[in-house]
């Protein structure tokens, strides 16, 4: 295929996937001022032609199936293909949303089963599952805070506390609940300014977001003492739960003293990126939020199970969705729990820790200059190439760029923006040794080539379908949709 | 590797952690079971759950979905990629995007689309938030007060929940026109001025009981009252329907709904993938993710994604939405049931569901006592009146393997008695038969 | 992926798959003198090393979802997925062969179905969908000739006729079948030589093996002379309908005089090749064969369907297989024509033999030589290169592999063996116009470089994981089994 | 188009079939449905034959595969290629078939194999056309009579037949031992020398009753009296059980059987695919395909079609078989299945299926008049009599959802009232209560 050929440059008039088409219905009975005049402009292909592109199209994708890809946060780690068997099940593929609880047990009951589960390996006392990814369980979460207070009558505090190397995520939430952000430092050694985070404390504190481990890669050691100071402040503790893979099965965020938290089932519990999504975010809370979970939620009354939303729940955030969330991840996740049990829970947080380590070690012994290298790694690290963008001019993105060469994807690169020309590497707990030495081989290589030939890993990549792409000119000189060149 | 590290256990990777915190046993959790044993635990909950046809839409609609469509899907390169940072390493993912923003604003009529956002219900929120941010010279946006959006008819009771939910924190009200005739009530619409002008109106087409809204009218008034119109549509219905962008005399400003309708099976409601389209003139108000087309270093077409500086990992607090996490894939699964269908086929399941509904109804008000609650044209979707409390008579239809419909007297009370019905391309005479012989036998014994 | 690590080379002592493991069980009821001492040199891989070992290796293939794929003689054409689709549901791929009839009712209709299909397709008076692939059929079909002739006690009929364009499924059926095979010319014009034919039959013709349109690409006009003269001879004909995708819908071979034949259906009726099968090669015969059909097959017997299989069959050449042949096959062929219908099976000869000739005539005119110029093409045809290898030196098989360079996987070479230096194009009806004309710029952009730089396309591909392979050393130097370095 | 070809229909292109061939209207073909209403159609005729577990084993056995062998093996670069004729835009097929000739002779012991036949039947007639071809010097091969081969003690009914029918033409006549006590009788064996001495011997292991055969013995005396060793075996047995190349003192020549077990779905016994090794020094006269590694021009490593002078393409009519299409496909998914497993792995099914047929030989002989027939180790199916006529009994047994067993009336009227059961590592205490119920009640009703 030509590159940028799109699906619309390779269709033409009247071309058609026919057996697609089922007899045409009459609309005479609909007034012509409802009706199109024209018909949208979409391919005109047979499926030969539209299993062709996208069949090649997919081929110029990198993926956890096809390549390392150690992108730190996003634990990009292998999802049992078991698990997408079981979501894809026909009862519960062809399930509608809306059938009655007396026709939907057996679904119900897998929603019942997965909120115990997470309850179990967070330690909080309630779940509801409607958030369909780790933003929106972070709103629903941050939601709730804002509805304990009002509730309490306490609507004077309007700040929420977030770290520095907070995810985006974090303060974008904070504002889409009415909140004001305040940033707080995080400290040479990776963990919040304990010191800092007390004086930004006050009677304007609604909560605080937190990662533990956080997004630097490190655990927070003085949690408990942190939640103590939010707690006597008056505030609640959030815990943004996208690194849980870290811990599962080890410790619990409600142990730490947390007040709610939201889980990425799509990191930790078996549910492939998709190229975007999709996610799912549950959201878990201790007793007193309680009454403020979103709906609907799975209760069990006697043998049955139903939903519980609208009246019943008076002090809920409310609903958050159509209908009920991402049941299909879910599932998933469900399915995922299923098979690993307790000990292949452990396990997960186990083996990424390991896997983690090792690369770190491996990395600092050739000489890469790692962020915090007094720590421990979580079930990820962060190295920094200020040396090399200073000394060489070869920066953090193009030793991504080069790695993409190699036949590895990139690490996050310059996030946690407070570490400077950072790489934030998670290779996740289903990689092998022989997969994470490769890995340092590679970017051995590429440093030798980046004293050797830097314009070489500068303009990299070079063995991909496109060289490195213009992105000042996409923003710019904005072409988000296909022209047709008229006919 | 423990070596390598210089620790002698994997415990000691642990060793940051204090003791206290590791306490927890997790012994509420099962040992784990194998693959067959998990599958064989869920076929036999999910077997539970099989029912016969289906005639329940309401937002998530039982269409064919071509074999290839998820044959391709689901390939590993699509399903297992991240979010396309790395442009030059996810070129598939980028190009199926843009062209999705292609077709999606073929649909609407619009001329900029996102990548996709959660669902229906989430992209309504987002809508009203959007146009909050775009329609910044109303003048309800300089006093304190809330900001109001008008719901001008019947829109779906849940996609409203979770817009208000979503919506609620930054003090906008959404405020129902109520509904006449289970249409939108004009003369509501056209109270609402002075204090009480709406930022924007939404208006869904077909509407929650699947007829037809009188759009013109309604995206005229907004217009005339500087009201920006936010349609929530039925993307099926979009090959025969007129789009969006030629709504009244000026077109709709934002077009949101659920593309669920495109390729992606019913499963309980989701994952599927709301979509979101508006003018160029507004795309930086636009949330979520964003293709461009560019070129290389080499001169060639390339896509990449653009305007991030929209997003939360560059804007942080500044976002316009906190989405990172969107439905990739559903577009994905979207975008290749596009391509198979084209124009032509699109609009040959729009025009099949419709005739199929009409079918249904004409079987259904055969029965004594049933009767259609609206008159006017609709879409692939009526309201039956049943004459008896319509939750029981669903429960009975379903305890019969026919999902019948949605019994709405838990969103309107006066329509206790009244189910709302649907059939798509996917419903023969058959299932309408079954469902009429199962019907008669619950109301009449 | 290193070109050539194989799955052993990336597995490690003790790594596993460990979600695919049953509870083991207790054999110490088992005599150990029964049992292994060695567990079996298998790989040792996790889950994702199998999953993208595999799915990284199944990038190193050509395929019709990637590519135009004009393999003449083989029906590289698209196979709708929903065929796939139909053949998969639980129901019939959970069905034990040897259920009872009672509990198979709808897989015993779908066969019935099938065998009424093809009877009113070939225009034959019964149909065994038995045999496994076309070279199954065959030997089904002169095993019925044979058994004929036996039966009449004609036993000295020890020879099968087939022409020199043959494919070698033909006379090596014969041989098979404990024939001797006699060859027969084909003319200047494509079509067998009938004079040479009439000279050959005589007492000792069992019969003759014809594919019509045959593997020149031709249809055989004197079709009906032929079978007059075989049969006047006491012989039987045979079809291989290897080319019904040409005429289906159109022309039946029962209508030209043929006596028996197979089809096969993983290439005129959807089934994809797989890298090489499954197949499916059923056998109709005329009246006077069916008590020698193998068995087993459907009957209906009033409202129910049963199998026809041991006694009741006496004359039945017998099974073929263990079971009833290639089921799933079966079931993508009834799909498949169940979405035809008649109309479109008239349709896939029409677009099939309309591409055929389109692209026959762009070659032509951009001066490829034909091997028959003066005949329509059936659904293929032949070009040969006898010239620019004398001329430049770059052969047939030179061609086809620079052809990989541009994309396109090369058409059949060498075959039929009596064309010097050609190739066997079929384009398929399911390819468009777009695709057509893209290789004929191909092959005009590779016979300007012949005549350019003949070395490069001598040396080709250069484009693909590896360069043109040594197959004198693969034959000389065998290495068949992967021999691990000892641990 | 048309233009370009110089006609003006396509009719025209069809001129040079005469008239008379033209005639037919296949007006007894229906008119063409969408995928839809096909998949419909067929859904429900697959519904019908939808039971509850299966304890029926005889050459086709329900075992769980991984969701991931067909993810993977149904890609479309795998399922839609052909042959690998070009071997360089085929290193993904050839790779892994190579992959799978060394997996497949590390679970038989022996050191080549061909890239798969059919299935084990006709892999039985082919490995016994084979032996003849192998065992020129056996003193049948110099007379005129037929070459005898033997086939030692109970091997399934069905591979017997498909061998006879292959190999009749060509003058081969299969004689069987008989069986006692549900084993070879090796005093039959004995007498089978002189005139009567075969070419070769064929014993299946574990055999079709389910029992172990003297396989050491069978071999050795093959061996002592110049006939070749055909080992008949189960792929998955073979993960704990002695491979055929570790038979008596020298091993087996030829080993072959179905492939089924290792991820091929049941699926009415097609596709499969046949599997056949031998040792080097015969692999001259093994049909079907051969993969071998051989380096490019730059000398990096890759893999080719080998040996292909055996083939029909090449030799023509003096090719070692006129196999061409196999069962490739079917190989691409138990090679991904042999690799998930491993050596562990395999061996874990292996004694779990043996376990679980214990288990429910327990459950079934204890309902009154049901017995084992033949005693001894068994592998995972074992012969058991039920007092009554068998085929009635399977009949009634279906009727209850359970697919419980072959009757053997058919093959042995001995055996009129002997069911033929099994169970795999799928059938869960449940599923065996489940039989013993139905059992019970279709006996004693
Ligand atoms: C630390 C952290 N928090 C929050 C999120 C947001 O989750 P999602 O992408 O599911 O909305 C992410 C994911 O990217 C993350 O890494
Ligand atoms: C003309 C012809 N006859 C017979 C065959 C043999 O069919 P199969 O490969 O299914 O055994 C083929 C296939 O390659 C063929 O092209």
């Amino acid at each position: 295929m030509t590159p940028g050929d799109t699906i619309f440059d390779i269709g033409s008039p009247g071309r058609r996937a026919s057996a697609q088409y089922p007899a045409a219905g009459d609309v005479s009975d609909l007034p012509t001022s409802c009706l199109r005049t024209q018909p949208p402009g979409l391919p005109e292909v047979s499926e030969l032609q539209a299993v062709r592109h996208y069949t090649n199209l997919s081929a110029r994708n990198f993926s956890i199936d096809t390549q390392f890809y150690p992108l730190g946060s996003c634990t990009m780690k292998y999802n049992p293909r078991g698990a997408h068997r079981a979501a894809s099940l026909p009862g519960f593929s062809n399930r509608h949303p809306l059938a009655p609880a007396s026709a939907s047990q057996g679904f119900l009951a897998c929603l019942h089963d997965l909120q115990e589960t997470l309850k179990q390996v967070t330690g909080m006392a309630a779940v509801s599952l409607t958030p369909m990814a780790g933003a929106q369980g972070e709103f629903a979460g941050v939601a709730m805070i804002r509805a304990w207070h009002d509730a309490r009558g306490d609507a004077g505090r309007r700040e929420i506390l977030v770290p520095t190397a907070a995810h985006g995520t974090n303060p974008a939430t904070a504002v889409m609940c009415g909140y004001q952000v305040r940033e707080v430092a995080v400290a040479e050694d990776g963990d919040v300014d304990v010191a800092a985070l007390k004086e930004a404390l006050g009677e304007r504190t609604a909560g605080i977001m937190l990662t533990n481990p956080s997004t630097c890669g490190v655990f927070e050691r003085r949690i408990r003492e942190i939640a103590d100071a939010v707690h006597t402040a008056g505030g609640l503790l959030y815990y943004d739960g996208a690194n849980l893979n870290a811990i599962l099965g080890n410790v619990r965020p409600g142990d730490m003293g947390f007040d709610v938290l939201h889980m990425n089932l799509h990191k930790t519990f078996a549910t492939p990126h998709g190229g975007g999504g999709p996610g799912s975010g549950p959201v878990g809370v201790a007793e007193r939020l309680v009454p403020h979970l979103p709906t609907p939620f799975v209760v069990r009354d006697g043998d049955a199970y139903r939903w519980v939303e609208g009246d019943e729940m008076p002090g809920s955030i409310g609903r958050l969705s159509a209908f009920m969330g991402n049941a299909g991840i879910l599932l998933r996740a469900l399915a995922y729990a299923r098979m690993l049990g307790r000990e292949g829970m452990r396990r997960v947080a186990e083996y990424a820790t390991l896997n983690a380590n090792y690369l770190m070690a491996r990395l600092a012994d050739a000489g890469f200059e790692l962020a915090y290298p007094e720590r421990r790694a979580s079930h990820e690290f962060i190295i920094t190439f200020r040396n090399e963008a200073k000394t060489l001019g070869v920066t953090a993105m193009d030793f991504a760029k080069r790695l993409l060469d190699f036949g590895f994807h990139a690490p996050t690169t310059y996030f946690p923006l407070l570490v400077p020309e950072c790489f934030l590497i998670e290779p996740t707990e289903t990689e092998t040794k022989a997969e994470l030495d490769a890995f340092v081989d590679a970017m051995v290589r590429i440093r030798a080539e980046a004293e050797a030939d830097p314009e070489r890993v500068r303009t990299a990549p070079h063995t991909l379908p496109v060289s490195r792409l213009d992105d000042v000119k996409a923003a710019r000189e904005l072409d988000l949709t296909h022209v047709r060149s008229p006919t | 590797m423990l070596a390598r590290i210089g620790v002698t256990s994997i415990d000691a990777l642990f060793d940051e952690i204090e003791p206290a915190l590791k306490t927890a046993d997790f012994s509420e959790i099962d040992d784990g079971v194998d693959e067959m044993t998990m599958l064989a635990e869920m076929a036999s909950r999910a077997r539970r759950d099989e029912t016969g046809p289906c005639f329940t839409g309401a937002g998530c609609y039982d269409h064919h979905i071509p074999a290839a469509v998820w044959d391709i899907a689901a390939r590993g390169e699509f399903m297992t990629a991240y979010t396309p940072y790395q442009a030059e390493a996810s070129q598939g993912t980028l190009q199926l995007i843009y062209e999705y923003q292609t077709m999606i604003t073929a649909l609407t009529a619009l001329t900029v689309s996102n990548a996709s956002v959660y669902d229906g219900g989430s992209a309504l929120g987002e809508a009203v938030l959007m146009a909050v941010r775009a329609n910044r010279r109303h003048p309800s946006m300089k006093t304190d007060g809330p900001r109001r959006v008008a719901v001008a008819g019947a829109c779906h009771p849940h996609y409203v929940d979770a817009a208000a939910t979503i919506t609620r924190n930054q003090g906008i009200e959404l405020v129902s026109t109520g509904t006449s005739g289970g249409r939108a009530s004009l003369d509501a619409l056209a109270d609402m001025t002075g204090e009480r002008a709406p930022v924007a109106v939404v208006v869904q087409q077909p509407n929650f009981f699947g007829l037809m809204e009188p759009v013109d009218e309604i995206a005229d008034w907004a217009s005339a009252n500087g009201a920006l119109v936010i349609a929530v549509v039925n993307p099926t219905s979009l090959a025969i329907l007129r789009p969006p962008g030629e709504w009244g005399a000026n077109g709709a400003d934002i077009a949101c709904g659920d593309g669920q309708p495109l390729g992606i099976p019913m499963a309980s409601g989701g994952p599927s993938f709301g979509f979101m389209c508006t003018r160029e003139s507004h795309v930086r108000q636009l949330p979520g993710r964003l293709v461009g087309r560019t070129v290389d270093r080499d001169n060639r077409p390339g896509f990449t994604l653009t305007l991030q500086a929209r997003e939360q990992h560059i804007r942080r607090g500044k976002a316009r939405s906190n989405i990172c996490t969107n439905q990739g894939l559903l577009v994905t699964a979207a975008t290749i049931y596009l391509a198979m269908m084209g124009p032509t086929g699109l609009a040959r399941i729009a025009t099949r569901c419709h005739e199929r509904t009409r079918e249904l109804l004409r079987t259904l008000v055969g029965i004594e006592g049933v009767a259609t609650r609206f008159g006017g044209p609709f879409f692939h979707e009526q309201v039956i009146d049943v004459g008896q409390d319509a939750d029981r008579v669903a429960g009975d239809l379903a305890a019969r393997g026919i999902v019948g419909g949605l019994p709405l007297g838990r969103y309107f009370p006066e329509l206790r008695d009244c189910l709302l019905v649907c059939a798509t391309e996917k419903r023969t005479d058959d299932d309408i038969a079954r469902f009429g012989d199962a019907l008669e036998q619950v109301l009449h014994g």
